[in-house]
């Protein structure tokens, strides 16, 4: 398969230097990975692990104060290569929407609340397009067929719609020029389950459709299973993780995604699942070492002295874990 | 007759709108349930709006049914003074679904302790004392100590710790049913089970009784005695837990179970 | 808190300015306590001297210096804006917060009331006040009067908020925690509206003051203590701007702004701190 | 459609209330005044020479008589009410007997007229300035003319006024600084009436824009910049939607919904503003005159007035109120 | 141009002390409705029998027969008087003015109870009729010599109404008489329907008026205007937008005085201000104790220290009195030159000692100040005679420690440098001022205030809006700055205000005052000199006698504590008109409200050629 987005050694740190405060979040630290044409990968970890960073400067949005501190995304649309920190800012501008849509965390909030949302199709991709406004309407509407959404639905105000509508809405929006990379954030995080489960089929169809390939983040392993090709697991803002999507949950390595995976409950299981204890921790103040090892059932006395690395264990299938890899050096 | 909590035919009715034309939203229609003296946990779910949240309400004595009648332990629930509420709040405590939003950012998280301990006391006002005891007390079932919380803010403590002290403030009180809306719906997986654990833990330990309301399918199968799943304010199927959701009779209950996202690879552990 | 401060006056040049022109405030203020004149002696010197070495903000067609005429009035002014502010605040945080917690009639109930304060026009009732009150409208008087002229806008903001605040769910937690109606809203609301007081407490104060100047040059408060209106008064009474006593009220109305951007630059900085948002945007910047 | 109707009854009830409420506040202080308004009228005779205390005695009786002064402040109140609701104001006490309400007419629009106009143009200036200095944030032009606005917002309004008066009146006289237009001016419509009538509102509008537009460029410019955090935004500016459609559709729109309705709570405020503008202006509104209505202890005049300013914030809060629905599609669902 | 038509060259434009009018288009000067009076309505278009003139007059005396034809007539009990009217005097609709329009004013206003002088005929005329179209008997219903005061006009005076316009309109006080109808020489030409300015046009049958016997009136066009706040005024008028300025602050004057080229004033020099005939002074209520006590009085006005009071109020421009009557030209000759002498050997008891009081040179004193300030060094007279023309002649001498034993023989003690009254009080004065009208005033009372409380009296002024009716008219003050004595223009006849300050006219506590004797003060030494003056003519001889034994009763009593002449700045511009009254040509008061200002229509010449 050919590879659509690269990523090398990516660091990007939150730096608050403000009112007595000065601390740095290191919320990305030192990620590599790649993404298949066509291929979905998923990205799961628990709550404020970096997830949302991760994919933030994937998809060049950052601002202050989040920076990249080191590494590279670079994508290969349209057979170029492009390097989106080394772009000029309207070369990225321009990029955006074309070839790559972010559909942000909370996308239920993201249309104008004080217009209709067909301006907000205007406003996004009516540029793109190069047609006359009915013919872009027609194709607006086309899509949203598509997505079974009924067209007359753009008249509306965006709090007119449920929650789950406004989520496929802005599917629809980001996906409208199909992009050749989607990236998502928590796209489902708040739907209740029936909803979740048709904006799901939903992205998984034109992801076919269209042949994009998606990056999506969220901690729900159920979506995982039921979308990602790939899943890479973030804990503490490192990769530790990443494996194709049947190999993780049947057979998960390190010791975290062996306990993600372990504690799901499933209905017509009714063994006792253990829980986890301890809490994640301070990104500020990352423990020295691998940085899970303070709540690890396998931790050993070189856990907290170095920092595993990524260690291909296998074609496709990484892990940072020293009670599995053994120490490398 | 020896039921801790009955509702019988108890309806809902939200007004939306003002004097003239408003319109009426059944969010509760002819609800009836029972929980027995013998501690357990009921898991009530079903799709938003389908008024779980309402039925909590009403448990918690928060909003008045429009129709039908809600026992307590033999009693209606009538709450017209703050005596009366005192007392009442004293039996039936609950949880809320965020820990992060359950506490005051700006205070911390031991003064609702505290509070609890000095407001629901029987007899004198416990001093400063008294009071961490009794917090202590409570924190030590959720599996936390005073010491971890002293003095904390809300942001200086985990998910999991919040929703742990959120509960053992419930505890305080010395509650025979905790009403617990969506308790996990905020927090990721992994802290997940660590609550979920707790409620099983509670019921068996201090014989309390659990109204726990969710979304999740999957957690209400793994903890709860019973289940109500409910559509569009009614209850279309009640039960065992487990012989429910292992076989759900009406079709929305297995519209239900279908949507449920389950990583089905057989695990090797 | 110190070092809050300190890092707030590093970062933040609007707080640097501000800090530094309610020093100033604050030196006039307490230079007042040592005033060498009575505050109420007039031709006590040379009347109409123009700013100079011995008298440096000149003096006035009344014989008074103007440099400490001033720092009497404006200690006086700032002590009636600040007690204005400070009754009007009570008043909007009580009509507020209670309006937005308890909702339903009590809520229409003090948002009628309130709405009717908005739109009853202030300062001709002002002076009718001023005729009915006469010897009795004392600085008091006027403050009381003024307070409670000046909550209603407030009182809505903090009111909105106040409804925000009754849905957050840790109220709920502190009603199960069987706090009182009163303990939830000073222990658990007052924090969250703070903000909100101390940024409307400027242009409380802004009001109150104006309001005072416009009263007091217009002859409609007590003419014998000195106050920025007063002092405005006195020198329109004597034609100062035609006969070229420029200072007499240059120096107040250069008081009086330095006064307000002094509140304006901290009020606004304090609220970047307050909040988060703004913060980040300064870091963008 | 029917809940906004609803809506704009309910306002409707309440808009009656304030103005209930305001106008019997009103009432009963105007009516604590110790000014008598037959007092002031003999005052005013014997000031033309008269003193016999017989006459003027006489003179008491027969005043109150005509200007219809008895029976309880309650029966006043009852009356006042009952003539009111027939659209009287009754007659002017220290203009006897010419009715309060032509009189009020002949200032009134005058007052309209700078209040629109100066008010219009404050609150687009300031939330114009506003905006851009919000989401401009670094550029050194705005952050002046932002400097000056916010400089000049704590002066009070007399003080500004008294300035402009002199400055633009006295030491570079280029403007007229007193009255509505030129005396003996030929009445008849023309284009030099209107100019001339522009010509002496400037400095009475001026002094309230400079005064008014601080405060909305200061709430608008935080707003703005509270606003360009929020999703919609950023979510537009990922998109690559251009940057002044996102100002001008984006963050603007959304930022008027609270200004819009901070405009219908401030106005009572520029009404007190047009109060003492016209005064220091000797502009020809109904300020002035009640002014000079307080001091004639007129309160048949008092009462009129403030009656009528109290209709008129409450209606304009009132219209405003019922179209912010229209800026703000979130209001109508509620 | 076009717009604001009116030829300046040929126009007078003057400043109206009322302000805006609040009622514009009323003209019914009869009813009180709100209409202007200083609008020129009165200067220009009213008259009636008599005018008597604050300063010399033009008929060669202050009194001056207008419609009447000659001095009125009075019956030996003065209970009929009879007044002979002018022959082919017309309205300016061309009617003829006739006994007909006198008796139908006096009867209409009887008739209509709330007209303006409808009270004052209906207690005192008995009937009325016109004999012959040039002759009207009043009968009296009491007697009454100085009836004829109410046609008098000193600043205003019953005008003649017209009958013929009246006597078609159903209720005359709702009549707002629109198109006023002139007996003067000018009639309306356009007013501001908002009440800011008034235009006057010269009648072309001017000849046909009582003023044209002084000749014909130069300006064209005469508009009265309100030209705002002091520094408006002295800004038009530096601007030659305004011909004469009624009244302005000291300062005002002064930068006039120095900016303007072309600014003529009442006195060339200092203090430029034209002496009103109205006397502010230290009003005592003396119904309040410990102000009934005349010790307290006197020790109060020895705490004044009059020159820094001059200083602070007018900056020296002013002119003292130390005596009850006001520092007018008339009255300077009248009483205060005759009873200098009497005041320097006068002497008062203060229990402990006797002092002599008066210091006579404290207007001297005054010029010598004045003249070390270098911006009036000029200005300032030499001439002892000029001097106390313009500055009074003296006034009591401070002496804090005579005022301290007066204090103690009223039974009041110092303890702690605070006096405290007999029953052990602090004894606490508050000084009702008035706040925006009359600044100088609150200038003064503000410093007499600031003099007492250095002797340890808790003194504070307080301003008052309304003065007169809030705090004079129903006694609710104890001391205030503003005046209870005003005399009759040039006339030395004292009735017109003493007449008030009988005893029979004294209010109860409480109840409201009627008009002059503020102080609520009666004395049987006083109501015996005001009977005797009711019993002798107005212009009886006998009547100087009597006024100068009412100064000697005040000066002891001291009921009121006499300060200055109430004076007003009043600047002409002799840009475009030159003529104006002057102290070297004294023919009126150039103060423009009043009436009598309609003679200086007659004598102003253009300055400019058309
Ligand atoms: N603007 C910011 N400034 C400082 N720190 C930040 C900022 N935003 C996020 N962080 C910190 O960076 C870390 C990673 O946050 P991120 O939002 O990427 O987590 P996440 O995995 O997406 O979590 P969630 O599942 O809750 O969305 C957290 O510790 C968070 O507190
Ligand atoms: N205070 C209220 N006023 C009016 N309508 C309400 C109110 N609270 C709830 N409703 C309506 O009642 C219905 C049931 O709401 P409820 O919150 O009980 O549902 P829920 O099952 O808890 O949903 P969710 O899973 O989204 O929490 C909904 O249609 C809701 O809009
Ligand atoms: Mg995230
Ligand atoms: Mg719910």
């Amino acid at each position: 398969m050919e590879n659509l987005v690269e990523i090398q050694n990516l660091k990007a740190y939150y730096r608050a230097f403000l009112y007595g405060v000065d601390r740095e979040v290191r919320a990305v630290d030192d990620i590599s990975l790649t993404i298949g044409r066509g291929e979905v990968y998923g990205v799961a970890g628990e709550s404020s692990s970096g997830k949302t960073t991760l994919i933030k400067t994937i998809a060049g949005a950052i601002r202050p104060p989040l920076r990249v501190v080191s590494g590279n995304v670079k994508f290969h649309f349209g057979g170029g290569t492009q390097d989106i920190y080394a772009m000029k800012p309207d070369e990225r501008m321009a990029l955006r929407w074309r070839h790559l849509s972010y559909i942000m965390q909370g996308s239920m909030n993201v249309l104008n609340p004080v217009r209709r949302i067909r301006h907000s199709f205007t406003d996004f991709a009516f540029r793109h397009m190069k047609v006359s406004k009915e013919v872009f309407f027609e194709k607006v509407a086309a899509h949203l067929q598509r997505l079974k959404l009924d067209p007359q639905l753009l008249d509306a105000y965006p709090h007119e719609l449920s929650g789950g509508m406004r989520q496929r809405m802005t599917i629809a929006l980001a996906t409208i020029l199909t992009p050749e990379f989607i990236i998502a954030d928590e796209p489902t995080t708040a739907l209740d389950v029936i909803v979740q489960r048709d904006v799901l089929s939903m992205i998984r169809e034109i992801q076919r459709e269209m042949g994009s390939s998606f990056l999506f983040v969220t901690h729900d392993m159920g979506v995982h299973a039921t979308v990602s090709d790939r899943i890479g697991i973030v804990y503490a803002g490192r990769l530790v993780e990443e494996a194709p999507t049947a190999k993780l949950f049947s057979m998960p390595l390190h010791p975290y995604t062996q306990h993600l995976v372990g504690s799901l409950p499933r209905i017509g299981d009714p063994r006792t699942r253990p829980s986890l204890e301890g809490r994640p921790p301070n990104l500020a103040m990352p423990p020295e070492g691998c940085r899970f090892h303070p709540r690890c059932p396998k931790r050993m006395d070189i856990c907290s002295q170095k920092v595993p690395p990524l260690v291909t264990v296998e074609p496709g299938r990484r892990v940072a874990c020293f009670a599995v890899t053994g120490d490398p050096v | 007759m020896s039921a801790l909590l009955r509702l019988s035919h108890v309806t809902k009715v939200y007004r939306q709108g003002g004097l003239l034309g408003r319109r009426l939203i059944t969010a509760v229609k002819d609800v009836s349930f029972e929980l027995g003296e013998e501690p357990e946990i009921l898991s009530i779910v079903g799709e938003s709006g389908s008024g779980k949240s309402t039925v909590a309400a009403m448990i918690l004595g928060q909003t008045v049914p429009t129709e039908g009648e809600l026992q307590f332990a033999g009693k209606t629930v009538a709450i017209h003074n703050r005596a009366e509420r005192t007392a009442f709040m004293k039996e039936v405590q609950p949880v809320l679904q965020n820990p992060f939003e359950a506490f005051n950012p700006l205070k911390r998280v031991d003064r609702y302790l505290f509070e609890t301990a000095r407001n629901f006391s029987a007899g004198k006002r416990p001093d400063r004392q008294q009071a961490e005891r009794m917090a202590d007390a409570a924190l030590v079932h959720v599996g936390l100590t005073l010491e971890e919380v002293k003095g904390r803010f809300p942001h200086e403590l985990s998910g999991g710790q919040l929703q742990r002290v959120a509960i053992a403030r419930a505890l305080i009180p010395q509650p025979r049913l905790l009403v617990a809306d969506e308790p996990v719906s905020m927090v990721d997986a992994s802290l997940r089970m660590a609550i979920v654990n707790l409620f099983g833990r509670l019921k068996n330990e201090l014989g309390l009784s659990i109204i726990y309301i969710t979304h999740d399918l999957a957690t209400a199968y793994y903890v709860s005695d019973n289940i109500i799943i409910m559509r569009k304010g009614e209850i279309v199927e009640r039960g065992r837990a487990r012989a429910v959701l292992d076989d759900p009779q009406h079709p929305y209950s297995r519209a239900l179970k279908d949507a449920v996202l389950a990583a089905d690879f057989s695990p090797a552990t | 808190m110190f070092t809050i401060i300190r890092d707030l006056a590093r970062q933040n040049m609007e707080f640097l300015c501000g800090l530094l022109l309610f020093a100033v405030i604050v030196g006039f203020v307490i230079l007042s306590y040592f005033s060498p004149y009575g505050a109420t002696d007039i031709y006590l010197l040379p009347p109409d001297m123009p700013p100079d070495g011995e008298y440096w903000l000149g003096t006035t067609s009344r014989g008074q210096d103007v440099f400490w005429q001033l720092t009497t009035a404006l200690r006086n002014t700032l002590f009636f804006g600040i007690g204005v502010a400070f009754l009007s605040r009570i008043i909007s945080l009580v009509v507020g917060l209670v309006a937005g917690y308890a909702g339903g009639t009590v809520d229409r109930v003090l948002m009628a009331i309130n709405d009717s304060v908005m739109v009853i026009p202030q300062f001709p009732l002002l002076i009718l006040f001023y005729f009915v009150l006469k010897d009795n409208m004392t600085w008091t008087v006027l403050i009381v009067i003024m307070a409670s002229l000046g909550w209603s806008y407030d009182a809505r903001l903090i009111r909105s908020v106040a409804i925000g605040l009754k849905s957050r769910p840790f109220t709920t937690q502190s009603v199960y925690s069987g706090m009182t109606m009163r303990k939830i809203l000073v222990e658990e609301h007052l924090p969250y509206v703070l903000p909100i007081v101390f940024a409307t407490t400027m242009n409380n104060m802004i009001w109150s003051i104006g309001m005072e100047i416009t009263l007091s040059v217009l002859g409609f408060t007590d003419i014998e203590t000195p106050t920025m209106g007063m002092m405005i008064y006195w020198a329109n009474a004597h034609s100062a701007l035609i006969s070229g006593i420029w200072w007499w009220v240059a120096a107040p109305v250069a008081v009086i702004v330095i006064l307000f951007l002094a509140l304006f630059l901290l009020s606004m900085s304090m609220n970047e701190y307050n909040d988060p948002r703004s913060r980040l945007n300064r870091m963008g910047s | 459609m029917t809940s906004y109707l609803l809506f704009v009854l309910k306002r409707f009830g309440q808009f009656l209330l304030v103005v209930f409420l305001g106008v019997t506040i009103t009432f009963f202080v105007t009516h604590l005044t110790p000014i008598d308004p037959v007092e002031e009228s003999i005052g005013a005779i014997t000031q033309m020479g008269q003193s016999d205390p017989n006459a003027i005695e006489l003179m008491r009786q027969s005043l109150r008589e005509l200007y219809g002064m008895q029976g309880s402040i309650w029966q006043q109140y009852l009356h006042f009410w009952l003539r009111l609701a027939t659209g009287d104001l009754g007659p002017s006490l220290s203009a006897f007997p010419t009715p309060v309400s032509t009189i009020i007419l002949r200032s009134l629009p005058w007052t309209i007229g700078l209040m629109t106009v100066s008010t219009l143009i404050t609150f687009v200036l300031g939330n114009a300035i506003g905006a851009l200095a919000g989401y401009y944030r670094k550029d050194m032009v705005l952050k002046a003319v932002s400097l000056v606005f916010i400089a000049l917002l704590p002066i009070p309004y007399y003080i500004l006024a008294f300035v402009l008066l002199i400055v633009f009146g006295y030491l570079w006289p280029v403007l007229p600084i007193n009255g509505g237009y030129e005396m003996n001016a030929n009445l008849d419509l023309s284009f030099a009436l209107v100019f001339d009538i522009l010509k002496h509102s400037i400095l009475p509008a001026l002094s309230l824009i400079l005064v008014g537009a601080g405060s909305w460029l200061i709430g608008m410019r935080a707003l703005v910049s509270n606003i360009i955090t929020d999703d919609y935004v950023v979510f537009a500016e990922l998109g690559g939607v251009p940057k002044r459609k996102i100002l001008r559709s984006y963050i603007a729109r959304n930022a008027m919904v609270p200004q819009f309705t901070g405009l219908a709570m401030s106005l009572g405020g520029i009404f007190n503003g047009t109060v003492i503008t016209e005064i220091v202006f000797g502009y020809p509104g109904i300020g002035n005159l009640l002014i000079s209505a307080v001091h004639a202890g007129d309160y048949s005049l008092v009462l009129g007035l403030s009656a009528l300013s109290i209709v008129g914030v409450a209606a304009a809060v009132f219209i405003i109120d019922i179209l912010s629905p229209l800026i703000d599609p979130r209001i109508r669902v509620e | 141009d076009d717009y604001t038509s009116l030829p300046r060259k040929e126009t007078l434009i003057v400043e109206n002390p009322e302000g805006t009018i609040k009622n514009p288009g009323w003209f019914n000067i009869w009813v009180n409705g709100g209409g202007g009076v200083s609008t020129g309505l009165q200067q220009l278009t009213m008259d009636t029998l008599w005018y008597i003139d604050p300063e010399q007059g033009l008929g060669g005396a202050s009194w001056d027969n207008s419609l009447a034809a000659d001095k009125p007539q009075y019956n030996a009990d003065f209970t009929e008087m009879t007044v002979k009217l002018r022959k082919g005097l017309y309205w300016s609709d061309g009617v003829e003015f006739t006994a007909d329009d006198v008796v139908y004013t006096v009867k209409t206003q009887m008739d209509h109870p709330g007209m303006v002088w409808s009270a004052a005929f209906s207690v005192q005329v008995a009937s009325v009729e016109a004999t012959d179209p040039q002759t009207v008997v009043f009968k009296l219903k009491k007697p009454n010599s100085r009836f004829h005061a109410i046609f008098t006009v000193r600043w205003n005076g019953a005008w003649i109404m017209p009958k013929h316009v009246f006597e078609k309109v159903a209720d005359p006080l709702r009549y707002d008489f629109a198109n006023p109808v002139s007996l003067g020489a000018y009639k309306l030409k356009a007013y501001d329907p908002q009440g800011k300015w008034y235009t006057w046009e010269k009648r072309d049958d001017w000849q046909r008026t009582s003023l044209a016997r002084f000749g014909e009136p130069a300006p064209k066009y005469v508009t009265y205007t309100d030209p705002g706040p002091p520094d408006k005024r002295t800004i038009a008028q530096l601007e030659h937008n305004l011909d004469i300025i009624h009244d302005n602050t000291p300062e005002g004057m002064f930068t006039l005085k120095e900016k303007s080229k072309t600014i003529d004033t009442w006195f060339p020099g200092f203090p430029f201000a034209h002496p009103d005939p109205t006397l502010p002074a230290v009003i005592f209520n003396t119904q309040d104790p410990p102000f009934d006590n005349a010790d307290v009085r006197w020790a109060l006005a020895l705490l004044i220290d009059i020159k820094a009071v001059d200083m602070a109020s007018y900056r020296g421009a002013a002119t003292l009195s130390a005596l009850g009557v006001p520092p007018t030209a008339a009255t300077m000759k009248d009483y205060q030159a005759p009873m200098q002498d009497w005041l320097k050997n006068f002497e008062i008891d203060t229990g402990k000692s006797k002092i002599k009081p008066y210091d006579p040179t404290v207007g001297q004193q005054i010029a010598d100040i004045l003249r070390k300030q270098p911006k009036f060094k000029d200005q300032i007279p030499t001439d002892p005679q000029a001097i106390s023309g313009a500055f009074g002649y003296g006034w009591w001498k401070p002496d804090p420690k005579a005022a301290g034993e007066l204090l103690e023989k009223a039974g009041f003690k110092k303890s702690g440098g605070k006096w405290l009254t007999p029953d052990g009080q602090p004894f606490k004065i508050r000084i009702t001022v008035e706040s925006d009208t009359r600044s100088v005033f609150t200038r003064a009372g503000t410093l007499i205030a600031q003099q007492w409380a250095s002797f340890g009296i808790d003194a504070k002024a307080m301003p008052a809006e309304k003065l007169w009716q809030v705090a004079l008219q129903p006694g609710d003050f104890q001391v205030a700055i503003a005046w209870s004595v005003e005399t009759w223009g040039g006339d030395p006849d004292l009735s017109f205000f003493l007449d008030s300050w009988h005893s029979q006219f004294v209010a109860k506590k409480g109840d409201n005052q009627p008009p002059r004797n503020w102080q609520r003060w009666s004395n049987p030494e006083l109501d015996k000199i005001i009977e005797s003056i009711r019993g002798i003519s107005a212009d009886d001889p006998k009547g100087m006698e009597l006024g100068n034994d009412y100064l000697k009763l005040v000066a002891r009593e001291m009921p009121t504590i006499p300060l200055m002449s109430y004076n007003v700045f009043t600047s002409m511009d002799t840009t475009y008109w030159t003529g104006y009254p002057t102290i070297s040509d004294p023919y009126t008061d150039p103060v423009p409200n009043w009436a009598n200002s309609r003679l200086m229509m007659v004598k102003l010449k253009p300055a400019q050629p058309k």
